[in-house]
């Protein structure tokens, strides 16, 4: 994706073998898969530009941001509630700087726009023990009666901070993390799911 | 005794037969069944001393069948899993569980402090208030070790504990308590409606008294009622069932704690597994159906071991079909004494008599006794039991009669039930005298809980079953989910009357109270006597109840007691207080996954795996690992490698990793005037392309952190914070900005993780940033001097912000990349770097310059210095507001005479320097009054070849010449150091203007 | 009676019944020369010394619950001078060795056991801190040292040296540290000064205070109204509620603390530790339980019990400086309310008001204080004006800045 | 203790950070009114009963909230925003 003298390193290099962990019987409970590449960028509205930094982004992207905790996607671009007046950006297949520069394209100045591409790692969690693991170290209900598909979150895994959304019914979540804790959020995420057998895919 | 389980019934129970489990106590061996408790298997095996009192070491034996044991408390496994005090009625048996007694030596069966009960009567309660006073010295040498060896309970495993613990968090509508016939029926009801339940038992199985009582329930008996209950439960997707889970706590909105023994019955955890689990769950509504507790009857010598709550008797009998004797006597207030009475004949045993205080025992305790050919000896009490290590008869006291002493080994004891009303208490609420149930209720319980069952005060099995599906029901509505009101199974007509007895008139001998703190009646006297009779008084004076059983079976009793030693009625004498846990948790359950070092996370730098590669040193700096030093083979010590680095920095070229330093993203049109209101310097006037260092403070007009901002544009800036306030800082700047100046325009966010950025100094630093930056930006001293600050690429295209900013006083720059390319950046500033003979230094040799720079950090600022103090109160701007700034010209803060930032040298250029050190005048005495103020901070300088310091001296700017001591009792130096401008290297800053 | 071994022994002959209460429960009287609202272990102290070093013997101590109900009855228990600022240090220098003769100065073992308080460091910069401290305290006269890390290792053994995420570099030692029991401190005051005359008046709450032209004349109460020539506050959680019955607004927040005791074991822990790395202190009771605690729940609460996130914290700690605590089970927890003070120091002086005194602001260290306090208070409500040992503890320092903040955590009560 | 954040619903409290009494205003007094700003750093209303204080949810939204609390329950009474938090 990036097309320079250096190489990019994932937060999660040497942390996320892919194969089977935990529990060797039956099928794995959890399933998780780096998404390396996504572009994440922070979209800030300005005071009292809350409403036409949404408009611009719908007018750009066709998506409605969210006021709510709520995640939308749509032809590999999302935003995801991410505080009042925050979102959080989503491009896949966008270099940082290519997505940073759409972002602000699109809401001109109605918002700030900060690159955060590098500043977190992306997980995704999925099987039928996914909302059990999760259980173990985040404090929100996963219930499908209360959280599903296109749900956000901004909350604790035990000790870190992470955002989440559902992506549908399976059930499966993306879960971004902070760069500087992936370690810490991998074992916890490794000690939660061990016990339901842990299938990690390449990313 | 043997290992043939004399004790066991023929039939019945809910025991595996099949199987046998073999286990060990005190070294003997015996076996048990599956479905066995320790205590129902000792029981089964014919042992009856199991234990050792507090006080007096007196023999013990199996009281209850449940959690309310005070007596029968082991030391269960070995080694590093031993685990202390834990009650044998709680412990689910397995193949191989080995448990010893405890609180004995040399033995169980020969305990030589039982001497202790000679010493009975000076043993009384709240003696050692009284004595051991003199000599004063002795206390600590003499008396106390002696009580703390006799005192205390099991010995803990002095050992890291080797199993694992975990925590979950869960939700639900309605979240029941207990799974006796109430809870059961609560989940049911509530279960039906499609409400999310949770439905918590401690047992190992579900039915509470339902599996020790041979009533039935509809056409069923109790067992398999509650085995089809659990099933329906079970096959509905919303109910959750933890089994062998004890909800131990109640917290505010709707949150409850819950430990569930995930393989306490194994021996020990399976892989993946944990040993135990916290629950934190929140629920809409709970419905307390906790059950009740029985109490003991206080006569002489109450506490042998074959006298047994009633109750137990009928749990080890029916659900156990364990024989707890051979010949019993029966002594109950109430009628239940009827159902005792009718189990132990159907099991075969014996029943001498059945000892009723009341005047006129209902009929049906009158059948009973008639039907097992037992004396029914009505308006009598029990006084004193017979026996030593066990119970070999009873005396009999018939109001008006003479004594009668009756052969057995097997007292079956009932003063009523005490519902468990402890969680309705946990939020402050008081429990309330109900006439009717004989025991304290719920008064106002928790936001969102009813009660229903025994622990409402509901004893008969009909109203049990009625009220908790009511209560199940009524909470799911609640919570909007409606439905029909299951039938209630019909049941046999059972009678709870009861007469209040909360000591036997005219005992002989010690009556207990509180048995595993050895509390007797006549200490509730004496503590009333002594004006501690007013119950939470009583309780600390005699110590009732504040035993691992927090006294579940004694509580009332005592109070009972107190009313009538104070003439006061029970109603209004008040309680103590019900605390959390309910039943004892343990403490690696609440930690969870903490330990070790997963307690904290850890925060890596973008360079770690590199670093690690170069055989770096690595050091917490708050939840950060950062390299300290990189040592090279060869070299004497961390000194030498510190040494070896600022050298090379200071006559060449160095890299460091900085990106642990806070950094903060701010735009939008009042970025500046955010800046202006934060800091005490001036940002308006701050030009694009640049930077300046910044000060805050706090309100308190102290110093709360600095750094160096820099203006990428007009409306945007990127601050940096130290490593140790970077949180701090941006919550305090949301504060500001969502709190106080809602008004401003400005938007910001911490980007500390998504910047790799490192520090490259020294020399020969702008060479190799010419390497590493693209065309065409200059980086001449003209093109970019210091202080300059712009967005460009490098590395051929990776975007990257260049900073010209110095900490270590050499011509240094700060180039950031997106922390993804932090790792090949490194690499690529080593490589590039190589030609001009580039080193990575650590944070060590990073401290070293800056204090040969007189930079303020870390021990400076500590949160109790001044802007002034540090010598950056110049930089304020008098003509602004800004926080801190009116506190900051408080008298205290603007004396003089205050501690100011300055340098030290030792006079004797060998001598070492300490931080910690104090500083007195030349000539003073080494007293509080002349303590002039300390060393902040200190290194080795190898530029120039001796120890130089920082520190705070009283009017310190003022004395810079001067010699002073620096003492340092706690590592016996003192040395004399001379006082001198804080910026030791190049104070005009020539090198890093460069 | 005078307590002692032989009384002990001859009441033991006699089935104990000779004793008699251990303080009277007198009916207020209509006037007091001082009446000290609140009867914890600082009311009580002061009472005790207003009676023994300045005569003044027409003293109440009225409290609203049962005596002892308050932090006296909850804290854990800890005795130290380990303080580094010189407002504090002598203070509480005074404060031990009241302690040191307290049994026999007051006819009463409350078991004050010189087991020594160590305070660990895991860093440098904690090491620094550590030593600027002990140093402080040895220029006044107190006992400190620093151990290194093998040092802490043969002094408390059990503390994790090889898994630690922030790992055990050495700590401060005060040997002459240690523990007193709570309850027996307030009882053994109580009686002390009830000997010597004071009314202890108990479950009596106190709802008014009545100020006559800038003068404070007494108080009313829920046993009726009584006349005071001197009002001293010593309310502690309770301070900001007392005060403001005279218009004050003091520079105090109450905090809930909670504290942890384990079930009874055979002795484990010989002397009472501090964690470094988080808030975390430990010590071992003479019953067996260990007594335990850690950080403030964080927000303002009268409430005596805190919440669920702060016992697990307590737990993490209690694991990451322990790691053999884990299948040691916590018994009981419980809270007290703490008058946290602006800059974590106490106060100890008059008011605006003539006549009225305030004793608050002792954090979550009070009851180390409980001698010098009431030693300095009753010497302050005599004289009219602080003794030289609480001479820093004013009112208006907040106003000039004298602060006394120890950890330098500025005007953040729950961060002291 | 939960707190039913107004933008992401109700959280358990360790996801807060307390800050204190949100009922002072911050003085626009000059800083010689000293007196003004010693009441405002320093002084507190500390009531048992309804307490208005700062929240900020800081492992959620990060929005600083104004939350009325019962100082002797710990029962929430109600939960704004802070003006500059929406
Ligand atoms: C969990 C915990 C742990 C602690 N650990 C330690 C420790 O290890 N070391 C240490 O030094 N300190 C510790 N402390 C602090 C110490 O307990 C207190 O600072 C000290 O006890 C406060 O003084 P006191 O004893 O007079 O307070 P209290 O005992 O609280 O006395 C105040 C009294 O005032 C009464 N009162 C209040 N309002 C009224 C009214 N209107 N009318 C009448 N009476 C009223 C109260 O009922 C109360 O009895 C701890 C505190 C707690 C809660
Ligand atoms: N005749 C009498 O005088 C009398 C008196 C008391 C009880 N009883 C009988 O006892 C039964 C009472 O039924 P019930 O359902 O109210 O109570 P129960 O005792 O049958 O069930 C209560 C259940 O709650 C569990 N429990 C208690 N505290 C818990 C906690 N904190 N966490 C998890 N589980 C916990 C217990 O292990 C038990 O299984 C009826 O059969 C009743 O007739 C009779
Ligand atoms: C140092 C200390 C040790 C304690 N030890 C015990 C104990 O062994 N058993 C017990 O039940 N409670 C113990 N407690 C707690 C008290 O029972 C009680 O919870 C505390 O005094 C607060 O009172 P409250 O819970 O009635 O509000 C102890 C308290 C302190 C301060
Ligand atoms: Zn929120």
């Amino acid at each position: 994706m990036d097309d320079t003298a250096l190489t990019t390193l994932s937060c999660l290099a040497g942390l996320a073998h892919p194969g089977r962990h935990g529990n060797p019987d039956g099928p794995p409970g959890v399933t998780v898969r780096e998404r390396p590449h996504l572009a994440l960028s922070l979209l800030i509205a300005r005071r009292g530009q809350a409403d036409a930094a949404a408009s611009a982004l719908a007018a750009r992207f066709g998506l409605a941001a969210p006021h709510r905790p709520k995640a939308v996607f749509g032809n590999g671009v999302g935003l995801v509630w991410a505080g009042p007046r925050h979102w959080l950006g989503v491009m896949e297949r966008q270099s940082p700087e290519a997505a940073e520069a759409s972002w602000r394209a699109a809401l001109a100045d109605t918002a700030a726009v900060i690159d955060q591409s590098s500043g977190r790692g992306v997980l995704r969690i999925a099987g039928p023990q996914a909302r059990t693991a999760l259980a173990k170290g985040m404090p929100i209900d996963l219930h499908p009666r209360a959280f599903g598909p296109g749900d956000a979150a901004i909350t604790l895994a035990e000790q870190i901070a992470v955002q989440l959304w559902q992506v549908d019914d399976a059930p499966t979540y993306d879960i971004v993390f902070p760069r500087s804790t992936a370690g810490d959020f991998w074992h916890w995420l490794n000690a939660s799911a061990a016990a339901y057998g842990l299938l990690v895919q390449a990313g | 005794m043997s290992g043939t389980q004399a004790g066991r019934l023929a039939a019945g129970g809910l025991i595996d037969r099949s199987r046998s489990l073999g286990f060990r106590f005190d070294g003997q061996a015996f076996t048990g069944h599956p479905g066995d408790t320790l205590a129902s298997a000792l029981v089964a095996n014919g042992v009856r001393l199991v234990g050792r009192s507090f006080k007096y070491h007196r023999p013990r034996g199996i009281l209850s069948a449940g959690v309310e044991e005070p007596n029968a408390l082991v030391e269960l496994r070995e080694g590093a899993r031993r685990e202390p005090n834990t009650r044998a009625t709680m412990v689910e048996l397995w193949d191989g569980l080995a448990a010893t007694s405890q609180n004995r030596w040399p033995s169980l069966g020969f305990d030589l402090l039982a001497v202790n009960a000679l010493a009975a009567p000076v043993f009384a309660a709240g003696f050692y208030y009284k004595t051991f006073m003199w000599p004063a010295a002795f206390w600590e040498r003499v008396y106390e070790p002696l009580i703390r060896r006799a005192a205390g309970l099991g010995r803990a495993a002095g050992a890291p504990d080797p199993d694992s613990y975990e925590k979950m968090t869960a939700f639900c509508d309605v979240l029941v308590i207990g799974a006796g016939p109430a809870g059961l029926m609560a989940a049911l009801a509530a279960g039906r409606t499609g409400a999310r339940v949770a439905l918590c038992e401690q047992d190992f199985r579900l039915g509470g008294r339902a599996l020790s009582e041979r009533q039935t329930i509809g056409t069923q008996s109790g067992a398999e009622w509650a085995a089809a209950v659990a099933a329906e439960l079970a096959q509905m997707p919303q109910v959750q069932i933890l089994p062998r889970t004890t909800v131990f706590g109640v917290y505010d909105g709707g949150t409850y704690a819950a430990v569930e023994r995930v393989s306490d019955h194994l021996p020990e955890p399976p892989p993946y597994q944990p040993r135990q689990r916290l629950w934190r769950i929140v629920a809409k509504r709970a419905v307390l159906a906790a059950g009740a507790i029985e109490r003991p009857l206080v006569f002489g010598d109450n506490d042998r071991p074959g006298v047994m709550l009633a109750g137990a008797v009928r749990s080890y009998l029916n659900r156990f079909a364990a024989r707890p004797g051979q010949r019993a006597v029966v002594f109950a207030n109430n009628d239940e004494a009827a159902r005792t009475v009718a189990d132990l004949a159907a099991a075969g045993i014996a029943v001498a008599a059945v000892v009723d205080p009341r005047a006129d025992p209902p009929p049906a305790v009158r059948q009973a006794a008639q039907a097992a050919g037992a004396r029914l000896v009505a308006d009598a009490v029990v006084v004193r039991a017979i026996g030593g290590r066990g119970l070999r008869g009873a005396d009999i006291l018939p109001r008006g009669g003479s004594v009668l002493r009756l052969s057995c080994d097997l007292l079956a004891m009932s003063g009523g039930w005490t519902p468990t009303a402890h969680l309705t208490s946990h939020l402050g609420g008081k429990p309330s005298w109900s006439a009717v149930a004989g025991g304290f209720v719920a008064g106002n319980p928790p936001p969102g809980m009813q009660i229903a069952g025994a622990a409402a005060g509901t004893f008969a099995l009909a109203g049990c079953l009625t009220s908790g599906a009511q209560a199940g029901f009524a909470a799911a509505a609640d919570c909007g989910f409606a439905g029909t009101l299951p039938d209630v199974p019909a049941t046999e007509p059972d009678t709870t009357e009861f007469a209040p007895l909360w000591r036997v008139p005219g005992h002989r001998g010690k009556a207990f109270v509180d048995f595993q703190n050895d509390v007797s009646d006549t200490d509730l006297e004496l503590a009333n006597r002594e004006g501690f009779g007013a119950p939470e008084h009583a309780k600390r004076y005699t110590t009732l109840g504040m035993a691992t059983d927090q006294g579940k079976t004694a509580s009332v009793n005592a109070l009972g007691i107190l009313a009538e030693v104070r003439g006061r009625p029970l109603a209004t004498l008040g309680t103590t207080t019900f605390r959390p846990p309910y039943t004892p948790v343990a403490i690696g359950a609440l930690a969870g996954l903490s330990r070790g070092h997963a307690f904290r996370p850890t925060r890596l730098t973008p360079s770690h795996t590199w670093a690690e590669e170069q055989g770096a040193v690595f050091v917490e700096a708050g939840a950060w690992l950062r390299a300290q030093y990189f040592p090279r083979s060869g070299e004497a010590g961390w000194l030498a490698t510190v040494s070896r680095e600022v050298q090379a920095v200071r006559s060449g070229v160095g890299v460091c990793d900085v990106s642990t330093l806070g950094k903060i993203d701010l735009q939008g049109p009042d970025a500046a005037a955010f800046l202006e209101r934060l800091y005490i310097n001036r940002w308006h006037s701050l030009k694009i392309g640049r930077a300046r260092y910044g000060v805050m403070l706090r309100e308190d007009g102290f110093v709360f952190d600095d750094g160096t901002t820099a203006r990428l544009a007009e409306r945007h800036f990127v601050m940096t914070t130290t490593t140790a306030n970077a949180a701090a800082v941006l919550r305090h700047m949301e504060f500001c900005h969502q709190c106080l100046w809602p008004e401003l325009d400005v938007q910001f966010a911490s980007i500390t993780d998504q910047w790799a950025q490192f520090s490259i100094a020294g020399p020969r630093a702008r060479e190799v940033v010419a390497a590493i930056v693209d065309p065409p930006h200059d980086v001449s001293n003209a093109g970019f001097p210091h202080l300059a600050a712009t967005e460009l690429t490098a590395f051929r295209g990776v975007r990257a912000r260049l900073f010209r900013i110095s900490f270590s006083g050499e011509l240094a720059y700060e180039i950031a990349v997106p922390a993804r390319f932090g790792d090949a950046a490194i690499r690529g500033i080593m490589a590039e770097g190589a030609p001009f003979g580039i080193v990575p230094y650590g944070v060590e040799a990073l401290g070293v310059m800056r204090i040969e720079k007189g930079h303020p950090a870390g021990g400076e600022l500590n949160g109790q210095t001044t802007a002034r103090d540090l010598g950056l109160g110049r930089m304020t701007a008098i003509d602004k507001d800004f926080i801190g700034r009116a506190m900051a010209r408080r008298p205290a803060l603007e004396d003089p005479e205050r501690p100011a930032l300055v340098g030290f040298a030792p006079l004797e250029p060998a001598d070492r320097l300490h931080a910690g050190a104090h500083f007195l005048a030349h000539d003073a005495a080494g007293t509080t009054a002349d303590d002039a103020g300390h060393m902040t901070s200190v290194a080795f300088s190898p530029t120039f070849g001796h120890w130089i310091g920082l520190g705070l001296l009283a009017r310190g700017r003022e004395r810079i010449g001067e010699v002073v001591r620096a003492t340092d009792p706690v590592r016996s130096a003192e040395i004399l150091v001379r006082v001198c401008d804080p910026a030791f290297l190049d104070p005009q800053g020539e090198r890093m203007r460069g | 009676m005078r307590y002692s071994f032989v009384s002990l022994l001859s009441q033991a002959l006699r089935g104990q019944r000779g004793w008699t209460p251990v303080w009277r429960e007198p009916e207020p009287k209509a006037e007091y020369d001082v009446v000290i609202v609140g009867g914890g272990g600082h009311g009580l102290s002061t009472a005790y010394y207003l009676a023994k070093e300045h005569g003044i013997t027409n003293v109440a101590v009225i409290d609203k619950s049962y005596l002892g109900s308050g932090n006296i009855g909850r804290n854990t228990t800890i005795i130290r001078s380990n303080y580094l600022l010189p407002g504090n240090t002598p203070f509480y220098e005074w404060s031990l060795k009241l302690w040191e003769g307290l049994e026999q100065d007051i006819n009463y073992n409350a078991m004050v056991s010189q087991r020594g308080v160590l305070n660990l460091h895991h860093s440098d910069a904690q090491r620094d801190a550590n030593a600027r401290r002990g140093n402080a305290m040895r220029l006044a006269g107190v006992d400190a040292e620093l151990l290194d890390r093998e040092q802490v290792r043969a002094f408390a053994p059990g503390l994790d040296f090889d898994t630690a995420r922030f790992p055990i570099q050495g700590g401060l030692l005060q040997r002459r540290g240690g523990t007193v029991r709570h309850d027996a401190v307030a009882w053994g005051y109580a009686r002390a000064a009830d000997a010597r005359g004071v009314d202890i008046i108990q479950n009596c709450e106190v709802t008014g205070i009545r100020v006559e032209a800038g003068r404070a004349v007494g108080v009313e109460t829920a046993k009726g109204y009584i006349r005071a020539g001197k009002v001293a506050l010593a309310a502690a959680g309770n301070s900001s509620r007392v005060a403001a019955l005279a218009g004050l607004r003091l520079p105090i927040e109450s905090h809930v603390l909670q504290a942890f005791v384990s079930e009874g074991l055979k002795p484990l822990i010989d002397t009472v530790v501090t964690f470094g790395a988080g808030h975390f202190y430990i010590s071992q009771s003479d019953k067996g339980g260990l007594v335990f605690g850690g950080d403030l729940d964080g927000y303002n609460s009268y409430a005596q019990r805190g919440n669920l996130p702060l016992v697990e914290d307590v737990a993490e700690e209690a694991m990451a400086m322990m790691p053999g605590l884990g299948r040691l089970r916590v018994l009981r927890s419980w809270g007290g309310v703490m008058d946290m003070s602006m800059d974590g120091s106490p106060i100890i002086d008059r008011t605006p008001i003539d006549g009225l005194f305030l004793n608050a602001g002792w954090c979550y260290g009070g009851f180390k204080a409980t001698p010098a306090s009431g030693w300095c208070y009753a010497w302050t409500i005599a004289h009219g004006a602080p003794h030289a040992l609480n001479a820093a503890y004013r009112l208006d320092r907040f106003a000039t800045g004298h602060l006394i903040d120890e950890r330098g955590a500025g005007a953040h009560p729950n961060h002291h | 203790m939960r707190i039913d954040c107004p933008f992401c619903g109700e959280r358990g409290i360790r996801e807060f950070l307390y800050l204190g009494d949100a009922t002072l205003p911050r003085p626009a007094a000059p800083p010689e009114d000293q007196a003004a700003w010693h009441a405002y750093v320093y002084l507190r209303d500390n009531p048992a009963g309804p307490h208005r204080e700062y929240w900020q949810h800081e492992a959620g939204c990060r929005a600083w909230l104004v939350v009325e609390r019962d100082t002797r329950s710990h029962a929430i009474l109600g939960v704004t925003a802070a003006p500059g938090a929406a």
